[in-house]
């Protein structure tokens, strides 16, 4: 099991893809024959050749709309979308069109795509670079979303998003295309729905995804240590469909919930996760469900105001100390 | 193309024609429900087009005002019906209504409501054809404010860089909805427009099927040739308002007139009738049986079929069992 | 007090702003001439000419991205997107610049636009006409949303948000532009931030917004009816930000909550909404808050399973039902 | 223009080339953040176009490549400087950063991180001026790659429709990030993209003061005048990556050197020197003053400027006490 970073492993999803099925493409800005902002698709322009690894011109709608109409032929394009603040305008495709086509041709047509976009706020890149739009995604019918935490999931969810037969939105995150990890060295699938843990505990859970995870366990660590309190962390992996059953298993052993993300905290995960738990296990709770969010504003250029709008280990910990009062 | 054919194509116009104003009625009656936009006016650009291309063979896509592209690329008019309806034996099933007519099968690629979705959807299908490497091509029809899209310029431009067989048909009735195209686009010929990329075009007048058909077979043969995207505009008309809502009070009555003088059906039976391929009489008799057949065939198919069952409304959101979702098939 | 259509409140609003400032100009696809898909602005284009009620090009994009542009010189624009679901298009503009320019300018740029749209699933209009979004433009700092639920606040709503500094979006419906209300004679403006109570009950709270603020009240009319329950209606005509504080007033008195919602679940103001009673009142409930949503699907055409993807009336009744085991 | 002041114009563009030098270093010792565009290679575009334009009182925007361009307009480099060093004296306040210079004192209307986003942005600024009758004209600089963008062809559509007084600029460096202009447009001259639009436009050489202002003299005076917007091309190049993390890989050597061969502030020197209104030595010394007061003043300026506090982060989300909030004044 060799440990690659986050941005070769979703480059060897991609390869690996591409090897196995010739009607696997790649499209977006930049992705050819510079290999992608984020290096995930280095070297496959020239082991694939330009009409499989596509430069595409700045059309989001546009490209978007492409892919999603050769997936009607059973081509199965994996798009990036270079930050998801530029997804704004491939909404109209992605939601009019991919998440829809299934249902309004009664069964007819699917878009296999899978849209691949960094979707978290890195280090100051001020405020049209930096939203976080995992929310819109998971709340229109029709699509699927995941979100990976670490090189394993990147690989194997890219793995099976190209291979599953709806649209899959994939959220990555700027800061993490650099972390380590391990990842299997035989060819490994991972599901596109569900939830892991990521940590066990018994006292209350943290519910995080992508990067929250991290500051979760950060987190986990610091109240065992400190307060001796054993924090379960649960990778909400997939957004839509979030796991409610992973979701009420963990609450209904700890009793307490605290959901750590990333956005601003209107109609979020957070809101979400509270409400799945409200709905399949309120009378397990023993403490008001906390959600831990970034400010509500769009995020500023200057590091330590961005700093401040965001969430981080210590909001976590001080959540779970309020819960506790301790 | 012999008159003989000619007359098979009249026979199909008039019947497209007659469906159309069958459509109306039914609305009327409320069998029908939803927005619907009817295609009066306009028949010779789609079958002028699609005669000189190879429907069921080629790919084809289009707005919401999508019936007769669909009877024209092969579906059973009964099954248009059906879906219009909101029967299950409808072609998507009564999921899709007048606006989503689909019929893969017939390798007709759906109507789509957004104004302008299809352009990109079109370069794509084209795209799947070049992977494939055969020789179909897509025809994309869409309307002239529809070119005002972002989405006309982004794929045109893709088409063009990537040499897609793609056949981009404006059927430009001169109206967005009460728009008139002088009050929404800067350049009023849209086969100009298209020189931002590269891609050769021309104007032809689309009530003549005859023109039509021509222009169209050297777009056609352009495309499948290997040479890349075309685009041709065909100079229409519609009779009725925009859908059923529209009063069309925003139309001069004198251009409305003129346009009716410019009947495709008419010009075309006039044709037929001055070659002596055809008689008024004949004609009459052509309609007769028309109206008969969408009654006792049509009509009836649609109204005696079932309405989808309520318990299936959750179908068709996501792929059924794709092992995917667990990670592969273990 | 004269009793006026939804529409013709809308239109009444537009008139007397475009009277009061030759800055407000209003725009859109067939707003001018047509006067409108809905008449919210019919015989305005013959009052004011077609320099100020524009009748825009099909670009979403584009046009809201013009009228924000000049609202940075001072125009107050009224943009009308046809349809929310064609607002897809249009949310780069509207998130992108409108929602974050006072922020990254520091301050010296606002973008006072107005955006209506019907957002809600009206008669057979199939996947593509259906949508709603309120979801989506709820989500992300720097913008407004309102929705109005009767001729009045569709007045006073639209008055308020062409005066207001920053961008609102006004989530208006279909169904609802022929419904009849009273409206006051005199000039008014609704505040853009609160809830109303639309109807005073002591057992359980529903909670509504536009549509379903009147599923809400016939539901409660049964509920009293048949099983005595007398239930609080709040209507919650702004959206962004929600009234918590009119939300934990309510729920501190009946110790119940039904959130309902015309969209599908997830990440939605029913989410939203139980979150906030979550952090602000969690334990003055007495049961766990439920959502009544619609199904999460595109929404089909045929019109039983139309009806059966959304939520009414029944619905509500049958949700307070469940939680009073009545 | 006068050889004296082309002497200013070209002290004015050194100055810039510096600025952007010194940004460079800035970012290595970390002083400066996030993405960070520079300019140099492309001075003539964006000094040739506001010397005949008039700065402070026409709206300028542009895109994240947008320090020179606020400069131009009459920001002070110093606020410039401290805006990139994330500072309260920033002309931001230290919320906008590289790709959001926002000066609207001096009708820069800022720098968006959007490609295409500026285009719709621009149209509306000159709809406003001519709301307010003003004769002040909008001029909008973007990159050729940003063409591609549906909002290009929206924007200038209504432009056109509209006669806005809107001065579209393209600065045609040849690539969008790593992406060479041939492999993703299919006409590569953009001025003739405009035809669509019915738009005039020209194509310039971007890096020759002289030409660049006289071209751009001819499309001010067009669109003030009332005539509705102008398109002008201007075929530059950057002298460094696309952003600080760019290699700048993709670029052959030999076009780099060939374009470092057309450097526009030594075509502008060399001409001024042949001219006699200029020696080397003097050219020198004037580099040394700019170097210098970049470093004693702007450097220095932005160096000791405080930090946005905090406890303001939640500032400029929505405006302050705004009344219709509550409804109006009660
Ligand atoms: C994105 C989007 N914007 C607006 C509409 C509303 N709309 C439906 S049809 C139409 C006019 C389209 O005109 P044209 O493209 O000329 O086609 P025609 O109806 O004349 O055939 C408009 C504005 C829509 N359906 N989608
Ligand atoms: C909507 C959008 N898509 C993609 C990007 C990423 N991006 C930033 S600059 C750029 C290239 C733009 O090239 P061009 O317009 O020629 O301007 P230049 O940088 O050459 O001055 C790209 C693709 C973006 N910022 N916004
Ligand atoms: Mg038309
Ligand atoms: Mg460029």
């Amino acid at each position: 099991m060799a440990e690659i970073m986050y941005w070769e492993a979703i480059r060897r999803a991609h390869d690996e893809e591409m090897a196995n099925d010739p009607m696997v493409i790649a499209m977006g800005e930049d992705i050819g024959v510079v290999g992608g902002t984020y290096k995930a698709t280095t070297g496959l322009y020239d082991k694939y050749g330009e009409d499989r690894v596509i430069d595409t011109p700045i059309s989001e709608n546009g490209y978007t709309g492409l892919g999603i109409g050769a997936s009607f032929l059973g081509v199965r394009p994996i798009i990036e979308i270079m930050s998801v603040n530029f997804a704004w305008l491939a909404m109209d495709q992605i939601f009019n069109t991919a998440a829809k086509v299934r249902y309004m041709s009664g069964g007819q047509l699917e878009a296999p795509v899978v849209i691949r976009s960094p979707g978290g706020t890195a280090h100051q890149l001020g405020s049209q670079h930096s939203a976080r739009m995992e929310k819109v995604f998971m709340g229109i019918a029709g699509l699927r979303v995941v979100t990976p935490s670490n090189p394993r999931q990147a690989y194997g969810l890219l793995k099976s998003a190209v291979r599953c037969n709806d649209p899959v939105f994939i959220n990555e995150h700027e800061l993490m295309y650099n972390m380590k990890g391990a990842v299997p060295d035989a060819e490994y699938f991972h599901p596109l729905e569900g939830s892991e843990v990521a940590r066990q505990g018994r006292d209350v859970t943290l519910f995080g995804y992508n990067i929250s995870v991290h500051w979760c366990l950060q987190a986990a660590e610091q109240l065992s240590k400190d307060h001796g309190i054993e924090a379960e962390v649960i990778d909400l992996y997939t957004l839509s469909p979030l796991d409610r059953e992973g979701i009420r298993n963990s609450v209904s052993k700890t009793h307490r919930a605290v959901i750590v993300e990333e956005a601003e905290p209107a109609v979020g995960v957070g809101a979400e996760v509270m409400a799945i738990i409200n709905e399949e296990c309120f009378f397990e709770l023993d403490a008001a469900p906390l959600r831990v969010s970034a400010l509500n504003i769009p995020i500023p250029y200057n590091h330590a105001l961005e700093k401040a709008a965001l969430p981080n280990a210590g909001d976590v910990v001080e959540a779970v100390r309020k819960m506790f009062g301790v | 193309m012999k008159n003989a054919e000619k007359k098979r194509v009249l026979r199909e116009m008039l019947f497209a024609r007659r469906f159309e104003e069958r459509c109306y009625e039914a609305y009327v009656e409320r069998n029908i429900g939803g927005f619907l936009h009817l295609y009066p006016g306009e028949e010779a650009c789609a079958f002028g087009v699609l005669e000189a291309a190879q429907p069921g063979h080629d790919y084809v896509i289009t707005s919401y005002r999508d019936h007769v592209h669909a009877i024209k690329s092969g579906s059973d008019p009964r099954r248009v019906m059906a879906e219009l309806f909101a029967k299950e034996t409808g072609v998507s099933k009564g999921r899709g209504g007048s606006m989503h007519i689909f019929d893969v099968a017939n390798r007709f690629m759906g109507g789509y409501a957004l104004v302008g979705g299809p352009f990109p959807l079109a370069a794509g299908i084209a795209k799947g054809i070049q992977m494939q490497g055969g020789d179909e091509i897509c025809i994309c029809f869409l309307g002239d404010a529809a070119n005002n899209q972002g989405t006309f310029h982004e794929s045109l431009n893709m088409a063009a860089l990537w040499n897609l067989p793609v056949l981009y048909v404006c059927e430009n009735n001169l109206y967005g909805i009460g728009t008139r195209i002088d009050r929404s686009t800067a350049v009023i010929d849209q086969y100009k427009r298209v020189s931002g990329y590269n891609i050769p075009s021309a104007q032809e007048d689309g009530q003549d099927f005859d023109l039509v058909y021509k222009a169209a077979s050297k777009a056609v043969k352009h495309v499948r040739s290997g040479k890349g995207p075309y685009f041709l505009e065909l100079m229409t008309y519609r009779y009725r308002g925009h859908s059923m809502s529209d009063s069309n009070a925003y139309r001069a009555k004198k251009e409305e007139r003129m346009w009716s003088g410019r009947d495709p059906l008419i010009i075309l039976r006039d044709r037929l009738i001055e070659a002596g391929e055809l008689t008024k009489e004949e004609f009459k008799d052509m309609d007769t049986e028309i109206l008969d057949e969408i009654e006792d065939e049509v009509i009836r198919f649609a109204t005696d079929s079932p309405e989808p069952p309520v318990s299936e409304v959750e179908q068709f959101v996501l792929a059924e069992n794709d092992p995917w979702v667990r990670g592969g098939v273990k």
